[in-house]
């Protein structure tokens, strides 16, 4: 593939709208979040739910480097990184709240929620339990020559759990283009994750042969910048890859995690909020820069406020699946 | 149970007792697993128990299910007595091969050398709008396997019981809690007891027809039967406690008596507990059923997250309370 | 079986067949696990596959069950059709959160979105003195998952036919393969053709009694038939050939003619494969059965490694013979 | 513990009894393991066997460190772990038979022999399938304060398996008393383990912050030298250890494992036969050192001889456990 020469204020603008892009993408993961806590408050979705606000320029930075039909596998707390590769807020709120209008026809929920479309090989509620499955998935498109990437996206939580290091063994072997994406929010649950992650977490990857780097992962930029390198150097046969995201969580493990001081203080999640927004700290250096102002800022907030609002409103309004859709889709 | 009892607990707080009073009385019992310390479990089964016994006792673990149930086994081989806590049922896929392969062989491989005098406590059940990797109840593997005990306790009186019995059992024992359970309500003595495995609870005596049922299923049972009292059929309630042991007797008696029965349990229905027992009770009272035992088990799906459709998934009071009329053929 | 067949291979030959034939029509087919290249496997059933298809498709892992199974998930999900070697059903133990949180809920979970097109072969069966951890059944496990097909051929031609179907199936399938039937011998033709699942197959008609066998309980059925012959009780062999799904009519309409039951099936006898069969059958032929259904598997015992005591452990022909005879009550 | 100060002779001569001691045991493994095949060959042994011959220095240098109360774990190529622990050759010989007097009364046969009186804990026929049960023991020897120690051998190829890194992150973090002895004879199976292994051995250990090492397997006093250091220091509370041997098998895989050209050359075998042996380097080095004559190693090997001829001969006498047995022990 060639390229033609760009201008450098071409290439300053396409710079500023790829970031702006990216603003938008993290303000709509958050706007989201918001909506499913409250939806979670006021009793109008069932179960619960695990909220991602404060980590999303992990999501935003990694997936913005990808193809849209790269491969990923999410958690748990997979909200965004399903917005992130591209789905619709309505169709995932439906999912949340049980629609036949979700993406899997109500049948998954929060922590389910896979769309092919996008390349979303699925949310997964099993910690590490998708490891396997974006492996698998990055030896079919070695396999069959199509270019692709698999992100396997996992919190710390899952270093705990041996089939990581299965897989990674097996992806250097064989050099599948797959990248690991450690999200550490510094807490498995309730338990911080130095009671239960002994070692040095990249040389975990590392002892294996495959390629590890570590980012801060509020800071987006930084995100995105790794992830190209990483995701470019798989595509070309490189190998996999192991990307260590220092982050953190602003709210509960779930949405019904009220009481957190047992585990950490407030003083903790202030200094996050404030310090190491990644919205703040992109807003920033936006307007720093002069590629944005706030009056761009504040609209994009509001548009995308909009937008959820109208999602909810659509998923609300959404129908429930027909009781005979139980016995469906069991088998292919 | 003792007419006198008074104190009421909820399940969780007689779980929870159980495990203060064996680790009052027994210093090798211990337990670990993910969150079980400060956080006393997501459930909070466990509140309380490391401020009293110390983070020696009880000990979080990273997520790691294969290897620290691993550590259970060896623990429980050389002097320690664990517990180990398997959040949800569900996440026993992954202690399969320490469970199955090493618990429950070590003992007949050593040529009874060897013992595993160890407890894994874990949960099952649907309708909590937790979906198909949260809501499994797959107890019927482990009734599966030679040299497991697998105990289903349906009330708090027969947790806390039930429980100390796995605690003090020589052998690897599984304990399945119904996480829907941990807030109901019923009467648990303050003092020592234990209660045999292996000898099934008739937990309502009727003439008409037998429903054997597990865990919260008997709180169905229950339910159904009074349902049916209505209707006047008189159900006999029956909870055999252990799926291994499993009290044959008592099961097959109550057939030949009602001469009609339903089997309920909550995981899938196909090649499950429910077929077990019916076959069971179906060659132990043959010339005495007039009626084919008939299984009520969870449907064959993975149990889907809409509430629409969790729950038609699993046996209720109302589709028990049917199927056993329509059993009666008094509809 | 078309008569004209004339051909014989092993079993272990009809399953490398079905795979090479496989393999040819469809470049998407590869292999992964332990041993499956240079070696073919410690039983030799993959020998001249890779010198065939190559290590692209033929491929050794590490020894990681858990993983590979994993990897086989994704890849049949984005365009793949792997075939997953366990080498002994005993490590299945390590693969279950794979394929029952994983591989079996996929396609309900994404509401029909993704598919996976896997099939895991293993293998079960005892007596070959092998121990504890090298020598159980244990696909009564996988029957009791919704999303699982599990397949248990008991003679060559059902071995290829059936493996062809498995591999052309859009769901995960589990193949069992009894290590001891391996060098077994039977017609298979040369030309390609498929045994469709829930089409259980009368390996043997008789009048008097049925016996329902699976995998290489076939062969000690047929043998016990027999010897029934001799006593004159016409028995009639069925086999299910898949456990899910079932031919529940086929099962039971046999039992209506004969009247009279055995099932035998090489897992553990418990909680087992028998139960779910014995129960189909005593509900759907209630009002025709003479006497109880009767089950015979493996002892509740993991598999002594000593030949004098792993030898008493499973059904034999012999056993079937007298317990079927004491069921005709001609003895 | 106060120790009284010994003349450098006293001193001299306890290593050299201590160097004959292990050549005992070595020799009494690699007869032991001739004896076996032979009963393979002779159909006298049910089922198969996997040979330790080759890596008997491996075996003799750990546990020749160890007190008798500690702990191992072995494999199912598990006969020299289990003699070099204090097995008694008899016993041994009457489980490979399925006989009564066997260890586990025939009930375990070769790959699960397991004995109370010498800390064997078992060998294990699931590859790793030990690695939890030794870190369990630890956590016992560490509550209940008995300063035992626990032994975990197995080989490269369950490096493979997740559960392996599962417990050693748990006893780096709670600094148990147990030491993983990596096996590495350069074969899982019929495949070379560079095939299967990425990266670096002991980096996967030492990234979880375990003390590691590596040592030739081949060499018992190496072996010796190193165990002492890590079984001291995980006694004193120092935590695990991964200690990486290198060493090789002379027979195939299993005792019916004849043809190997197909996965490894007879040079090979030839080459690490001659040059590597750990009974010729080790009798080399005691004529050298002038700590023992050949007359004086001769000797041993025929005693040894007589003692297995013996033991074998008491295995094929004893009786089978009674039919009534198959249902005794399932439970305790
Ligand atoms: C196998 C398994 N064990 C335990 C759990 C329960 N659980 C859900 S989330 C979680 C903590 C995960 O921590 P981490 O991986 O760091 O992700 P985070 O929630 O911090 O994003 C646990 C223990 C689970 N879902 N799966
Ligand atoms: C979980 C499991 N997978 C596969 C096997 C089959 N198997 C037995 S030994 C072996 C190779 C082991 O290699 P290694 O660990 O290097 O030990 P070695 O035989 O070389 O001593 C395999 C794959 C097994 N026993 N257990
Ligand atoms: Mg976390
Ligand atoms: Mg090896």
């Amino acid at each position: 593939m060639t390229m033609a020469a760009q201008s450098p204020e071409t290439v300053a603008r396409t710079a500023a709208e790829q970031w702006i892009r990216m603003y938008r993408k993290m303000v709509s993961i958050r706007l989201f979040e918001e909506q499913v806590n409250e939806l979670y408050t006021r009793a109008l979705m069932p179960g619960l739910a695990h909220l991602y606000i404060g980590e999303e320029a992990v999501a935003v930075g990694i997936c913005e480097a990808l193809r849209s039909d790269d491969y990923i596998t999410s958690t748990h707390r997979g909200h965004g990184h399903c917005l992130a590769k591209g789905a619709a807020p309505d169709r995932m709120f439906a999912e949340l709240l049980g629609k036949e209008a979700g993406y899997c026809r109500g049948k998954g929920g929060s922590m389910h929620i896979a769309d092919p479309d996008t390349g979303n090989l699925g949310a997964n509620a099993i910690v590490a339990g998708s490891v396997g499955i974006a492996t698998g998935a990055a030896l079919s498109a070695k396999r069959l020559k199509t270019n692709q990437v698999a992100v396997c996206f996992f919190g710390e939580g899952a270093l705990g759990q041996g089939v990581l290091y299965e897989v990674m063994n097996i992806a250097q072997l064989w050099k599948l283009p797959v990248i690991y994406v450690c999200e550490n929010n510094l807490y498995n649950e309730y338990t911080h994750y130095s009671e239960t992650t002994a070692g040095d977490i990249p040389a975990r990857a590392a002892a294996f042969g495959v390629q590890t780097a570590s980012v801060d992962g509020q800071d987006v930029r930084a995100v995105h910048g790794i992830a190209t390198r990483l995701v470019q150097n798989a595509r070309n046969g490189g190998g996999p890859a192991f990307l260590l995201c220092n982050t953190y969580r602003y709210h509960g493990h779930h949405v019904g995690d009220i009481n957190r001081e047992y585990y950490r203080s407030k003083e903790e999640e202030q200094r996050w909020k404030t310090e190491r927004d990644p919205l703040k700290l992109l807003s920033a250096w936006l307007i720093d820069q002069k590629l944005a102002d706030a009056a761009l800022l504040d609209r994009i907030q509001s548009e995308v406020r909009k937008e959820m609002e109208a999602a909810v409103k659509f998923a609300v309004e959404a129908h429930y699946p027909g009781v005979e859709e139980v016995e469906q889709d069991v088998y292919a | 149970m003792p007419e006198a009892v008074q104190r009421e607990l909820t399940f969780a707080q007689a779980v929870r007792e159980a495990l203060a009073e064996e680790m009052r009385r027994d210093s090798r019992v211990c337990i670990f697993g993910e969150d079980v310390a400060e956080a006393g479990t997501p459930f909070k089964v466990l509140s309380g128990l490391v401020e009293e016994f110390g983070t020696e006792r009880v000990i979080d673990t990273p997520i790691s299910e294969a290897g620290f149930t691993g550590l259970g086994v060896g623990a429980a081989m050389t002097g320690l007595r664990p517990v180990v806590d398997i959040m949800f049922g569900d996440f026993i896929t992954l202690t399969m091969d320490q469970m199955v392969n090493q618990a429950a062989k070590v003992h007949y491989m050593s040529g009874g050398k060897w013992k595993v005098p160890m407890v894994m406590r874990t949960t099952l059940g649907a309708t909590r709008r937790s979906a198909a990797q949260h809501s499994q109840s797959l107890h019927a593997w482990f009734s599966h396997v030679p040299g497991l005990k697998v105990v289903l306790p349906s009330t708090p009186y027969d947790a806390k019981g039930l429980l100390k019995t796995a605690i003090r059992d020589e052998n690897p024992v599984v304990f399945f809690e119904d996480k829907m359970m941990y807030k109901l309500k019923g009467p648990v003595p303050a003092e020592d007891y234990t209660i045999p495995f292996g000898v099934a609870d008739v937990k309502r005596a009727g003439d008409d027809i037998t429903l054997v049922a597990t865990s919260s299923m008997v709180q169905v049972a229950l339910g159904a039967a009074t349902l049916l009292d209505e209707v006047g059929i008189s159900a006999e309630v029956i909870d055999p406690r252990t799926t291994w042991p499993l009290d044959e007797k008592t099961l097959i008696e109550s057939a030949k008596k009602t001469s009609r029965v339903i089997v309920v349990d909550e995981g899938y229905g196909r090649y499950g507990v429910t077929a077990e027992i019916a076959s069971v009770i179906a060659e132990g009272a043959f010339y005495d059923l007039d009626a084919p035992v008939k299984r009520m088990g969870a449907m064959h799906v993975p149990i889907p997250f809409s509430p629409v459709l969790e729950d038609v998934t699993v046996p209720t009071e109302h589709t028990v309370f049917e199927a056993a009329r329509a059993l009666c053929r008094r509809s």
